[in-house]
């Protein structure tokens, strides 16, 4: 998203209303109320995706490419117009043929390792990641590292959790790809991925913007970004599990070869070779995620509702509110491990309060029904940087207030007198 | 259109030309040109014949192989081009393929922008093939004589061709 | 299955009361009673498949592995629950290691293709499969064909729609690999996989079964078949989309590294390499199809409740009948392309009918409301086999009757009019 | 067990042996043994050193760091085990494993076949760490030190480990 675009718009989010629309915050688990702060990890669901996936199944499954029943030509359209929200959302010049649909973002970035690193990428070729990236962003290149004998250089981070990027143009240099997160998922920063996508650019990589945080929670523009291909996952944005979406430019996709092999991506196969299809049937092989196409387009119809301007907003409002309370009450025995701004940051807060283990943390909050992650979240090389091996991590998203940031608070008051 | 969406798609004539295909068969070329469309959707497959003399499409044949929406549409095609100017071929496949994506823009934007100036008058029987737009599937099936069609004028006029060859997604 | 157990169970199907848990098949499509003749390409799912996953996504969701609160715990429950009912159900010896989610059996079959066939098999290597496959048991083996120049060879099918198994031992001789559909998508040949199975064991060649379309039909089981893979989908057996099986052995899976690289996947990351977790967690990256999980255990309980042996049966009642009327109402203008006994065959027809083109007969066919495909069913080389471009097919499952089969004919006698 | 799972769990004896671990520190290797286990799931490592003389745990010391739950059942294991014989050890630990399987188990059978032979008052102080075993992802905690110290006492034994030596899944 641009500045700009946030400066614009300022609508506060109504969420004592929003939460009437996800039964498990406004009736509770088992009965009982929960503060839901784990959004990064996974969202919940407002009832109208499950409603549009209901229907689906009731009324108009049938499983699509080309059958000639109005059922399945209903599939078939459903699932098009989910390929066609979806590239909208996130600004694709071409979405009708740069979407491609997979089962997370995680497989979203292997396709790119396999379809493109595999056959563009030899010994010794360079790809650049960043310190702060998840196992989604890292495993896949590293892999090819040793598959392929690439070389990786990484971005590092500096101490006030920001990117170092004063090498950048070194490190990129002679890179063939760049890939960077747009918003830490334990840290909460959010990298100034067009000034490395440029950098990148102009030294002939591909850039790859790994938005599994960012994209449900702010306005993102692939155009804007500059990147080349662009990864995220529904279930992180009030759609269903099992739905992942790969953005690329047309002329990337087109130059590539398939990843997975199967039905539907092929215009002829023989015993002796294939013919892979167009852009974007040949990432599809077999029977795609359907009913998810269609729960994640009434998800982002949802979220476009609300405006992706105010929810960034509101996730800010939310963070700065909840780290200064955070500070006023513990004082020293906080650590935050984020930038200190809500500019460069998303509603993500890793903590660490004294020395209390982030898992008996999280443990005496489940007790108060407040939910948080604890763990390595899937960024071991970052937790090394840190020092540590685990973080307790709150996150927000539109439908948690400032009563979810006071349970937080309380009951991290509990923890430090238990374990205190 | 009529309430069973059928028999707007199996017009009598449509099935005439299915049953008694028109300007069936090759010819030799050179003089003719020869040009390919495939349907990777099916494996079905039109040939088409051009033989142009002096700007004219004297003559026109179809050979191939597939269901009676692109076999009928081949015939129709033939029978509507054979004899007309290269000029006047373009505008009617222009005017064909309009006939055909009134469907597929809708499909895709959601918007009902087709009020498209087709002189439907003019198109002849061509526009027994109107009924193909409401089945989504089969507009590939009627297009695929039309794009061999256009890719053979674009050979004759050694121009780069302007069309893709293959069936558009 | 074996042939004692489909003989020892002949209870009939209450087809008008399990039609009653379909809402499209009771209360229609747009309010007209369809004959649904699809099952082969995707099946239908009952209420209680659908209630099952709205209900996890209102009240069980969030993100699984290691959460510590008690919503992540029984998100956790659930999915790994799934893998157990899921792994019972094709009588895995030890499901809670040997099952792993994918998105669909043809990812399955990619991961059998790059995790053990890209290490194990080099140039000559010998892969076997046969005539009948369906594109997902062929393109990655051709793939491997073309990465890794192994030799693929062909075990063709006879006139009479059955494997050629006069030459099994030459062919599988020397074999590495054998992949081998259990039943196939358009013939409905239910090859003898045991006999195939003990003479790729005797070659010493590994054995993947595609159970893609007799999993969802008959009783299953792996020791029994004698495979070391077996790879199938959710949304054929009135489960979700977004979710498939791979069911390997325990030993198998333990010799090979990862295919998707990611979170989840690992037990440490460093940029020089990654230390892979133990299975089936190393083969599934990234946020699995939980609520797909979920839906899937509702679809084997529905199913196991009315019994496997009894779907078979019905399929196979329901078959006969249906080829019986079908000559006896067109006599020579039809031809079945497909075994003639009910023994080696599932419910799956492929016909054609005088020489109308198929995507005709499926058209007209859709106007009397009764769906059925046409198309190469993706099975190139077998239409290549059969002399054709597509068939006509028609498939049947536990919620057709003869009232379907009835309409079928019906409506084909139409179609004949028309192009008489 | 009370209705508040998390008293139950962070026990008044876990939390004084999390906060003044006993048998803290390491042993010259040889002649003690040194055995270490790592819980992936976390990154937090215990390791155990053993002192063995006569078929008897002489010492026993704690190094490592981890949760509440790890630190506090190491320390209370080595309490338990510190003076024992090989086989009163393995017996211990036998007991020790089969309190933590209790939820285990009902989770993969659904069957509640738990009624086990455990002696709860020879278990002693250990018997705190009963109500782990409602919090399924802090038994991996629980079990850390104890996976380290049967393989301590294989390596001992000079046998090849019975055990797996990383956290069972
Ligand atoms: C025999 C066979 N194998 C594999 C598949 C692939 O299944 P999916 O599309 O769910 O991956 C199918 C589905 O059409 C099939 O019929
Ligand atoms: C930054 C980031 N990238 C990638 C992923 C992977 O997403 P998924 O698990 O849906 O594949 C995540 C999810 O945790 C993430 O936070
Ligand atoms: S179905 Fe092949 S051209 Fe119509
Ligand atoms: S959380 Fe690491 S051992 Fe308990």
């Amino acid at each position: 998203m641009t500045d700009t675009d946030i400066a614009t718009t300022k609508t506060q989010l109504d969420v004592e209303h929003i939460k009437q629309d996800f039964p498990l915050l406004s009736k509770g688990f088992h009965g009982e109320s929960i503060a839901y702060l784990d959004s990064a990890a996974s969202s919940q669901r407002p009832t109208c995706v499950i409603d549009a996936m209901s229907g689906y199944y009731n009324y108009s499954h049938a499983n699509v490419h080309r059958g000639v029943y109005k059922l399945a030509e209903e599939a078939d359209r459903l699932y098009e117009n989910a390929r066609i929200t979806t590239g909208k959302f996130v600004g694709a010049p071409d979405p009708a043929r740069e979407i491609v649909f997979t089962k997370n973002a995680t497989e979203a970035i292997n396709l790119i390792a396999y379809s493109w690193g595999m056959h563009r990428l030899s010994e010794g070729d360079v790809v650049v990641v960043t310190e702060i990236e998840h196992h989604a962003n890292l495993v896949p290149w590293i892999m090819l590292h040793k598959e392929r004998g690439i070389e990786l250089r990484v971005i590092p981070m500096r101490d006030d959790y920001l990117l170092d990027l004063d090498n950048l143009e070194e490190i990129v240099d002679g890179a063939k790809l760049v890939a960077c997160t747009l918003m830490s998922n334990v840290l909460g920063t959010i990298p100034p991925f067009k000034k490395i996508a440029d950098a990148a650019h102009s030294a002939g990589a591909i850039v790859v913007a790994d938005g599994a945080q960012l994209v449900p929670h702010a306005h993102v523009d692939v155009k804007e970004l500059d990147c080349d291909f662009l990864a995220f996952s529904g279930h992180k944005m009030l759609g269903p599990t099992g739905i992942g979406v790969l953005w690329g430019k047309a002329e990337l996709l087109d130059s590539i070869p398939p990843f997975i092999g199967g039905g539907g991506m092929i215009l002829d196969v023989k015993f002796e070779g294939i013919v892979p299809a167009e852009i974007p049937t040949r990432f599809e092989a077999g029977t795609p995620p359907i009913a998810e196409a269609v729960g994640l387009t009434a998800a982002i119809e949802y979220l476009d509702n609300i405006g992706m301007n105010n929810i960034f907003h509101h996730d800010a409002e939310l963070t700065a509110y909840t780290i200064d309370s955070l500070k006023n009450t513990f004082g020293r025995d906080i650590t935050i491990m984020g930038p200190d701004t809500t500019e460069n940051r998303g509603g993500v807060i890793s903590l660490a309060l004294k020395d209390i283990h982030p898992h008996d943390l999280a443990q005496v909050l489940d007790e108060s029904n407040v939910c948080i992650r604890a763990g390595h979240h899937c960024a071991k090389p970052l937790m090394r940087r840190l020092g540590t091996s685990a973080t307790a991590r709150a996150s927000f998203y539109l439908y948690n207030d400032t009563s979810d940031a006071d349970r937080l608070i309380e009951a991290l008051s509990k923890a430090a007198s238990i374990f205190g | 259109m009529s309430s069973s969406g059928l028999e707007d798609l199996y017009r009598e004539i449509i099935l005439d030309h299915y049953r008694n295909p028109r300007n069936r068969g090759s010819m030799e070329v050179p003089p003719s040109q020869r040009v390919e469309a495939y349907n990777p959707l099916c494996g079905d497959e039109v040939i088409v014949y051009l033989l142009e003399k002096n700007g004219v499409l004297e003559d026109v044949r179809i050979e191939g192989q597939g269901c009676s929406i692109s076999q009928s549409s081949a015939s129709l095609m033939s029978a509507a081009v054979k004899g007309k100017t290269i000029e006047e071929t373009r505008q009617i496949i222009s005017d064909f393929k309009k006939l055909m994506s009134i469907h597929e823009s809708k499909l895709e934007d959601g918007t009902d922008d087709a009020q498209m100036d087709i002189d439907m008058d003019a198109m002849g029987e061509l526009a027994a093939l109107q009924g193909v737009v409401r089945f989504p599937v089969r507009i590939k099936c009627a297009i695929l004589a039309w794009n061999a069609l256009a890719q053979g004028l674009d050979e004759i006029s050694g121009s780069s061709p302007d069309e893709p060859r293959q069936v558009e997604k």
